[in-house]
């Protein structure tokens, strides 16, 4: 079962035939993805790691019925990438670029309104089913891969620090249903509330982690989703706790009360409480994640 | 980005936004002309990116040109909360009828510009919103409408202002929006707006952020992107960093950190402060970084002279673990030459995409290594305790 | 019955303090139109024939419940009004203004997709449900007026045209249940189809009236849906068989081959015979609608 | 309003799209001036609102300025296709590589501008959507996006464009979208669209249709506006009438129309030839027309010396019928004061809003009114066979 992407998922890669996009190409490959097309604007009939490359996204689907799409063109012509998946209706769209300007995202996401369309990210490490499909750039080095197929769904805000606690699961024996990046960006296409609201409705899984960060109120959200709607526990890491107030750490998303509003809503502090008051499990440091969920569960979960 | 108020207005007198007559100044005698220029009587501001600059004493009002001269001589090479003044804004002072707030600024919920607009002007925000939040209206734009004329009229009248003023003021906030548009404006605010005596508008003030994102294709406010960076809040060293492509935040500790990833980088300084340790940084080397880059985050790490021991902390994905370990063996082989500051040990962890070629070459260059953060965060803190500094 | 208006209707008046909405706001008024607000920027707080003014759409709408709005703002101001009254979800939008730019109403339409809103006009004489209310400018000088209610819908690309056959059929005792104007101009907010539509779900209208007239290919697409969708009959004039081609007639609907195509679809006689092969009655001359609706309905109906 | 090639390529060339080096020219020594300029060789084109102009003779080439001299002298005051040559383009000649088409018209069915290209340039596209269907290719532009590049893209591939233009292409596409909307244009066509020997982009022929409605906001285009209407296909009484808001069409009958609404007006012709007459023109005086509007339209239907009975056909909605009734008489008053036409007779019929006060007004004036429409144009009939032209 699995949220967002299964065995069922055929990939389109946007900017295959750049630095990133070939070499994740290849790397989603070997962890068994099933790839059927990439875009390359004028590169249309050439192929790259045995996948074809066609001009323009419209074609590309209707060639070979491509249902995800994955996007790794560089920042400035990002947001053209994700409009024109959009318009061709590809019903989930996973931006990994980092770096695109916050004016083209609010256009982006005004487009995508009503559109029967999701976007992942942008900047975000993309979505992995263990075991059925990697539609992202997390770290699946044959032999020594650090997620496993299981029954604990994992949303984070962070690229590395997923990693970094994913691996502490799988360490532990805790395998995942379904991890997933919903991207550090100030503006990005789906949030913490509605991944949470796709696992609490997915049978496969069990637990969830969310990984959250300072800035923002998603953390404050996903405590009242979490509070109101959610059956399955959930524990939390929230980084950024020992950082200073009003300094930014990093991306945007990592501001301390963003925003321009008056409250210290974007404190790690205010989200561990909102987090804590709701129900969730808190984990003090990364590798605690994966000691209370083992703790949850009883036992090695998957 | 922040503009500083001088250039700020520059971009709003060209998107038809009145402001004050004025000129910025370097010198006292500059002031001293511009004074002149406008008849005698001016306000003299110090240009320091921070909010509170009046109450600190960055804004006189000069009665004459030799006072102008005066304040600026004053003010030029003080510094306003920490912030040296290197220019001053000298400005006709306004007849003030009426102060306004106006604002547009990101709102990243919604995903749209709120316009944020007062009665109150003149004074913090913050303040009306937590004291009277029925004086402060926000309206979200609708991006594919642009902030039309209605919008204007909304705001207006949540306002209370004279009708008489109502499409002067839907103009100029059109303007603003299609300003903060151009110019990829993440917060473009007036306070105060002021309606002068003669019943026009116009900016007092003026703030403006630039999305740091897309100064790629605004290069017409950053001439100095290519060279040496200045007019912005942050260090030199923090500056060098970011034109690199790396977020870099000096702190207080003796940990210093190089980290992919911002949340892991914040994850590695939470861990740091558990086991006992202070970091001495935060630093995030960014997505997908080659050699130059990483070993340019050394260097900067290391230029701080409280840095007892690195800690690196590397989880690769779109990053590739092998050009991450040749860029610190490559920096390392550079500060051997150029420095005596190579003898700070460095803790390395490295997990991810290509590791088992980036360890090698860890080990060929005899670099300590951790397999998880928290022994990684014990073993530099055990380090920075324990001396090592030659 | 009747369709889009009834007596639940409740009037908002954009552009109220104006040479014509001031006028038309006294005739609907005097027809028994609840009208509930009007609205001029920087007017709020006058009265207009007793009915009171707002300032913006957002507050006349909470402040009073209107659920429709009739635009008689001027052209180059008309596109804001139908933009700020979409904006504030009016269901129900007509706007009567004549003259608005194509590029202005290209913009209007795609805000209002997949908005809740209905959209009739613009450059069209509004909507009336005979007895019931008027929104709208159609002449209804009290005692003498041309409509009467009964069971025949109407709806028609055009202004006095639509006046004169609505005249004619009341004069031959066919009352009507709504008569509307969808507009003349090249991009309108509401289709024949849709209105077709309507017509035939409507248990009150028990035949149509379908005004049409040279140009563009809206009168095919109608005859379309009479064929595969229509069982009530239709009686259907269509304006400018002695047009000369090539030139317009006026305003912008009425011109032969319109659209930039090649073929001649906007012909009269391509239309008048789409629409004859569709099954619906072919009327020579506007008096002849009735005279064919009263031999099809064979009596007077209403 | 069309504009004229030489226009619309003043046009394009401020919006970045390539023409070929030229200018315009009204005499035969301005043409062999510019022909000098070019090097010598030059094409003379007549400024003709017509299509075919090549086949009509209106396109020549000149081998040398005395040439191209010669060319204009011919050009200049002939008529091509009935249309006055007022002035000749003279271009430098093009070395052609390849043909293509490009347009942007707006498609009322659809809402949206549409984006026709095809590989098929110089020739007529309703042959080639006719003989060729698969050779021409629409993409609905969506007005929230913009002209996009991956529409450019999508056009350049179906057009099977070497892939080295295709960049080129997007942006041309791109600013031809952007001058469309900035100028309010229905038709925005590139026929032909040349690849040079050089391998670049260039508009050999452009053609751009303004929208009427939006000329109150295009003055820049329409520097005529305000005075007496030239350039244009329509004729001075035609234009006349635009300028007053009266859609007006000469026609070939004698029985002169005045109608509110172009339905109606169309109806009116239809009805009167269904009873056996001839209309002598297509009038409609718009919605809400006053009285001057009035007075102008029946001056200039009576200004066609054809016209033995005119047949005023107005139902009131948003026009009010007392106004059209004072139109009339102040327009025959004036007339019977400054023209022997006042002979001719006019049939009136008047109904809907403030109709009765209408009627009273004609009565007094001693106008024959009739009830019904078929009732009028029977009446209007018999009068003009009957003579009644004194």
């Amino acid at each position: 079962m699995a949220i967002l992407v299964d065995h069922t998922t055929r990939v389109l890669v946007q900017g295959i035939t750049g630095r990133e996009g070939s070499f994740h190409t290849a790397q989603m490959l070997t962890y068994g993805t099933a790839i059927v097309a990439g875009v390359t604007p004028g590169k249309g009939g050439q192929t790259v790691e045995g996948v074809s490359v066609f001009d323009d996204v419209i074609t590309a689907v209707g060639e070979t019925g491509a249902n995800t799409s994955i996007i790794y063109v560089p920042a400035r012509f990002a947001a053209d990438a994700i409009l024109e998946a959009a318009e061709a209706l590809i019903p989930l769209i996973i931006c990994i670029t980092e770096g695109i300007p916050v004016w083209d995202m609010i256009r982006v996401r005004r487009y995508l309104e009503g559109r029967p369309v999701r976007l992942i990210g942008p900047n975000c490490p993309g979505i992995i089913t263990p075991g059925a499909t990697k539609v992202g750039i997390m770290p699946t080095f044959p032999g020594a891969d650090i997620h496993k197929p299981g029954h604990v769904g994992l949303v984070s805000r962070s690229g590395t620090l997923t990693y970094e606690i994913v691996w502490a699961l799988t360490e532990k024996g805790l395998g995942q249903s379904t991890c997933l990046g919903i991207g550090g960006d100030p503006i990005i296409g789906t949030s913490f509330v509605e991944t949470l609201a796709m696992f609490q409705e997915d049978p496969d899984t069990h637990a969830v982690v969310l990984i959250g960060e300072i800035g923002g109120e998603a953390e404050q959200q996903a405590a009242a989703f979490i509070r109101d709607a959610m059956t399955k526990p959930v524990v939390a890491f929230v980084a950024g706790r020992t950082a200073p107030p009003g300094r930014r750490m990093g991306h945007a998303g990592a501001i301390i009360a963003g925003g321009g509003g008056a409250d210290a809503s974007g404190l790690a502090a205010n989200k561990i409480e909102a987090l804590r008051a709701a129900g969730a499990y808190i984990a003090e440091y990364p590798e605690q994640v994966a000691e209370q969920m083992l703790h949850i569960l009883g036992q090695a979960d998957g | 980005m922040n503009l500083h108020e001088y250039q700020s207005k520059e971009l709003f007198a060209a998107e038809g936004i009145a402001v004050p007559d004025g000129a910025v100044a370097e010198t006292p005698g500059e002031a001293r002309a511009i004074a002149q220029r406008l008849g005698g009587a001016a306000v003299v501001k110090a240009q320091v990116l921070t909010g509170g600059r009046g109450k600190a004493g960055g804004i006189v009002v000069a009665g004459d040109p030799e006072e102008a001269a005066a304040v600026a001589e004053r003010l030029l090479g003080s510094t306003i909360r920490d912030l040296p003044a290197e220019r001053v804004l000298v400005e006709a002072a306004a007849q003030i009828a009426q102060e306004l707030y106006v604002a547009l600024i990101v709102d990243r919920e919604v995903g749209r510009v709120a316009l944020i607009v007062s009665s109150e002007g003149g004074v913090d925000i913050e303040e009306t919103a937590r004291d009277h939040p029925d004086r402060v209206h926000t309206l979200h734009i609708d991006p594919y409408l642009g902030l039309r004329p209605f919008y204007g009229v909304r705001a207006a009248a949540a306002m209370g202002l004279d009708s008489g003023l109502w499409s002067d003021l839907a103009s100029l906030l059109a303007n603003l929006y299609t300003l903060a548009q151009r110019y990829d404006a993440t917060l473009t605010e007036i306070n105060p707006l002021i309606v002068t005596a003669e019943g026009k508008l116009q900016a007092l003030d003026a703030k403006v952020t630039i999305d740091d994102s897309a100064l790629f294709r605004q290069r017409t406010l950053r001439p100095d992107l290519d060279s040496e960076p200045t007019d912005t809040e942050e260090s030199t060293a923090e500056a060098r960093a970011r034109q690199m492509g790396i977020s870099y935040i000096k702190l207080d500790g003796e940990i210093g950190c190089m980290v992919n990833g911002a949340g892991l980088a914040m994850a590695t300084m939470d861990v740091i402060k558990h086991v006992g340790g202070e970091p001495a940084n935060f630093l995030d080397i960014g997505g997908g970084a080659r050699r130059d880059r990483v070993a340019t985050a050394l260097e900067i790490i290391l230029s701080d002279p409280h840095v007892r021991v690195v800690l690196v902390n590397i989880f690769g994905g779109i990053t590739r673990c092998d050009e991450v370990a040749r860029g610190i063996v490559e920096a390392l082989d550079h500060l051997g030459q150029t420095s005596a500051r190579r003898s700070v040990p460095i803790v390395v962890r490295l997990v991810g995409t290509n590791h088992e070629e980036g360890q090698r070459i860890l080990q060929q260059a005899d670099l300590p290594a951790a397999t998880t953060l928290s022994e990684g965060a014990r073993m530099a803190v055990e380090l920075a305790s324990g001396g090592g500094r030659s």
